[in-house]
């Protein structure tokens, strides 16, 4: 399926967009970007590893069971840290004290770095994982 | 009406898009053609409220440096609900697609209408 | 073809009774519509101080409407677990808890 | 005591995170009871909601740190809990009446997504009924469509893939209705907060009617095809026929009742009865209702399959639901959410029932079903309990919302409305008795069957049997909820 050309372009492109999609998430609350718009960009490098070099480059580390346990676990961390938040709303009471930093600088704005790159994982294996099972039918 | 046109220029086009989305769910009866309308019409929604967002002249809302007043920068919110909406749409296309997958396994087609006429309800 | 007709026809005034309720917006890109409110002044005013994100998008979806994209990741969760289900071929790498009625 | 605010959202966190966990769990009883205990501390945390709601009237909680224009917060107030704490125990006896059957249904491995999806689906449900920001409703709505769809198609059979891909694209195409309703809302105010439009909307009204007019329509269709508002019902008989039993069940109990909660909350808090006067969108509400009385009822008449049947009997009482809303009167309104109580009981009720006559019989035609009353006695005395109180025998819930009804139509001032509940009452006989009396009685029904030789264990009727209790409850006790209901009520 996959041609000689292609193989070495994406071999070329993958690094490139892998650290791209990490930039997206790491940098979503200074510029342009967040958790979705990385985690897409991260899914998109997945699912070109595996259309180009098959299950046994990326997928034989990290199978189906070990990305949806990943994402689940981040989905459960997201519950808990935003959800902490949410009920102190509701008691009009501060959450987890994390302070919010220097605005501008990476490690800043409190809980938005880290539910960035959660609602990135989640993106991304979400859509790794969809798009494998359409391709081949199981994880 | 000419001046209603060429000034809501923007928001009859996604108005028109809405509409082709629109028609393509409801004449053709392949389920893909049928997801790409409900597509067409999600993503003219989406442009309809980046529309609502645009403010000539405006700054994207990234406040670096310093902050130059509130009439600098265009509003954050549609652009950010569109953000959600756009992963509703792609979920719901995801199974759409799985779910057409299935359909076509069952009844080797993915026409709709073949498959509706075979019982008379 | 009458099923086309009455397509295009409902598509048609459908498109209208839309343009109709369209006429009473300000025009595109002016500065005069209502969603420049206190809500938008907020939103861009305290960004920074509130929620520490020098973008304002991000400050908004992950503070101010944080419980919006908390749903958003159930709903991707939802459409994966969906998929999971529908095109998963039985039993391979699930662990398949039993007797399978193998129907197909 | 503001720490009972909490009770609501952590209901809905509670069943996310539980729903989030169940995936990788490998074994079916554990899944099993992880979703009864939540159910069981869900329905505990709604009848908290339910004593908070009667102890202050209404509360509204900040989800976030960041009050109601600027974040997403809850309004809860009577119909809120009283809507809520119907979602919660009709789930709570669906999973515990599912628990014991379901594997029979649905295959082995996806019975943990069973779970999952009803867990997804209880809360976004919840959360539609209790946000008071339309965007996030709007995403909750998405997440119970999903689920619901995921719900009919967990069995594999070709018809429900069928009738789950109607589903879907219907679904989808009111959610994007929906959400242009939204856009032009949110074009005119600026606001999603539903009290923030309200009041922006009040003083904006003028140079915005054709705006308004369309936004509404948007939100009357879109909400009405996920509602089953008559004409566009047509994914209705064909999802819930089709769905396993609990599906059913919940998907008719509490599904479609949702969007009408929702849809309430659109029209008379968000444009409120002031710009709803001099729109015709009340009327259309009023005549669809009563055409879906009607016609729901003549399709459930003709019909040969028992689920089918029971499942048109949804449209025409969706039909009730709304004819009370486009009497746009206080009486008309309270009595639209009472019958949504009582709807959703029954039709629980009804399903559950219907599906475990399939279940022990194997057969779904409504001729096959002649003795079943000496087969399986408990189940049909449930069944019949349910029909009468469609069908509006005294005391039960459905009468105590058709009589209501007629009241509020008579203080409409259009007496042949009166007709069309008559006329939708005596079709619900038609169909409703012949069962029951075919189960019960007749020579040439009984003969040949062995009494009880088809009941289910009594243990795995408990939950049939609660549901029904708490119908009865309902209905005797329908003066302080049709009250407390009333308070709640807009002004006119």
């Amino acid at each position: 399926m996959t041609t000689p050309i292609i193989r070495r372009i994406v071999g070329w492109l993958l690094p490139f967009l892998w650290i791209f999609s990490f930039y997206i998430m790491l940098f979503g609350h200074l510029s342009p970007g967040g958790g979705f718009s990385g985690g897409s960009v991260l899914g998109a490098c997945l699912i070109l590893d595996r259309h180009v070099n098959g299950a046994n480059a990326f997928g034989a580390r990290f199978t189906g069971e070990r990305l949806l346990k990943l994402s689940l676990a981040a989905l459960l961390l997201y519950g808990i840290l935003k959800g902490q938040s949410f009920l102190a709303g509701v008691l009009h009471m501060n959450g987890l004290p994390i302070p919010l930093g220097t605005p501008g600088n990476i490690l800043s704005s409190g809980l938005i770095l880290p539910l960035n790159v959660l609602v990135g994982i989640v993106v991304a294996v979400a859509f790794y994982l969809i798009a494998t099972l359409f391709e081949e039918g199981h994880l | 009406m000419i001046s209603f046109i060429t000034s809501h220029y923007f928001q009859i086009g996604t108005v028109i898009l809405f509409g082709v989305g629109f028609m393509t769910l409801l004449l053709n009866n392949n389920l893909i053609r049928k997801i790409i309308g409900l597509n067409i019409m999600d993503t003219s929604i989406f442009l309809f409220f980046i529309t609502i967002g645009y403010t000539g002249g405006r700054e994207a809302p990234i406040i670096n440096g310093a902050f130059k007043g509130i009439d600098a920068y265009v509003t954050p919110i549609p652009t950010g609900l569109m953000l959600t909406g756009i992963v509703v749409a792609v979920s719901t296309t995801a199974f759409a697609l799985a779910l057409t997958i299935l359909f076509y396994e069952r009844f080797g087609t993915i026409d709709l209408s073949e498959v509706m006429d075979s019982r008379g309800d | 073809m009458k099923r086309k007709i009455a397509a295009v026809l409902i598509t048609v005034s459908f498109i209208a009774f839309l343009l109709i309720g369209l006429s009473d917006f300000p025009p595109y890109g002016t500065a005069d519509s209502a969603v420049y409110n206190e809500v938008t002044a907020r939103y861009l005013e305290k960004s920074i101080e509130e929620t520490g994100a020098v973008n304002a998008v991000a400050g908004m979806i992950l503070d101010y409407r944080a419980f919006d994209t908390f749903i958003e990741a159930s709903v991707i969760f939802t459409a994966l677990v969906l998929v999971l289900m529908m095109l998963q071929k039985n039993d391979k790498a699930n662990g398949g808890d039993g007797n399978d009625h193998a129907h197909h | 005591m503001q720490g009972l605010h909490l009770t609501s959202l952590l209901s809905i966190l509670i069943l996310m995170i539980t729903a989030f966990i169940m995936p990788v769990i490998k074994q079916r009883q554990l899944v099993t009871k992880i979703s009864l205990a939540t159910m069981g501390v869900v329905l505990v945390m709604l009848a908290l909601v339910a004593v908070d709601v009667a102890r202050v009237e209404h509360y509204t909680a900040t989800i976030g740190h960041y009050d109601a224009p600027f974040g997403i917060t809850f309004d809860i107030g009577p119909i809120e809990a009283v809507v809520g704490v119907l979602f919660a125990f009709v789930s709570t006896m669906v999973v515990w009446y599912a628990s014991f059957g379901i594997h029979k249904e649905i295959k082995e491995n996806r019975v943990k997504l069973f779970y999952t999806l009803i867990h997804l689906l209880l809360a976004s449900l919840l959360g539609i009924v209790f946000t008071s920001d339309l965007f996030n409703s709007f995403v909750f709505i998405e997440v119970s469509t999903l689920a619901a769809c995921g719900l009919i198609a967990i069995k594999d059979k070709p018809e429900n893939i069928k009738a789950t891909m109607k589903y879907l694209i219907l679904s989808s195409l009111g959610s994007g209705l929906v959400l242009m309703g939204i856009a032009y809302l949110y074009s005119m105010t600026g606001h999603l907060n539903m009290r923030a439009i309200h009041e922006t909307l009040q003083v904006s009204v003028a140079g915005n009617e054709r705006a308004i007019l369309v936004s509404l329509t948007m939100f009357t269709i879109g909400l009405g095809i996920k509602a089953a508002m008559f004409p566009l019902h047509i994914w209705l008989p064909d999802a819930h026929a089709s769905a396993p039993g609990p599906s059913s069940a919940i998907l008719s109990g509490i599904v479609i009742k949702a969007p009408v909660v929702l849809l309430f909350k659109v029209l008379f808090m968000v444009y409120g009865h002031e710009i709803l006067k001099d729109t015709v969108i009340l009327n259309l509400i009023l005549i669809f209702g009563a055409t879906g009385m009607i016609m729901g009822s003549l399709f459930a008449r003709v019909q040969t399959d028992l689920k089918r049947m029971v499942a048109y009997s949804s449209v025409a009482q969706m039909g009730y639901i709304f004819f009370g809303f486009g009497l746009g009167n206080a009486m008309g309104m309270t009595i639209a959410i009472y019958h949504i109580l009582a709807h959703g009981l029954t039709k629980s009720c009804l399903f559950l029932s219907v599906s475990s006559f399939i279940e022990q019989t194997g057969q779904r035609d409504i001729d096959n079903m002649r003795g079943i009353g000496r087969e399986m006695p408990i189940t049909l005395a449930i069944f019949s309990l349910g029909g009468l109180s469609m069908v509006g025998i005294p005391m039960l819930p459905g009468f105590v919302s058709k009589w209501n009804l007629a009241l509020a139509a008579i203080d409409y001032g259009q007496i042949f409305l009166l007709l069309i509940i008559l006329a939708s009452s005596l079709l619900n006989v038609s169909y409703y008795f012949p069962i029951i009396i075919n189960g019960y009685f007749g020579n040439a029904n009984l003969e040949g069957k062995i009494y009880k030789s088809k009941m289910k264990p009594v243990r795995e009727l408990v939950p049939l049997i609660l549901l029904s209790i708490m119908m009865v409850i309902v209905g005797f006790g329908s003066g302080p909820i049709l009250d407390w209901i009333a308070s709640a009520m807009p002004s006119l």
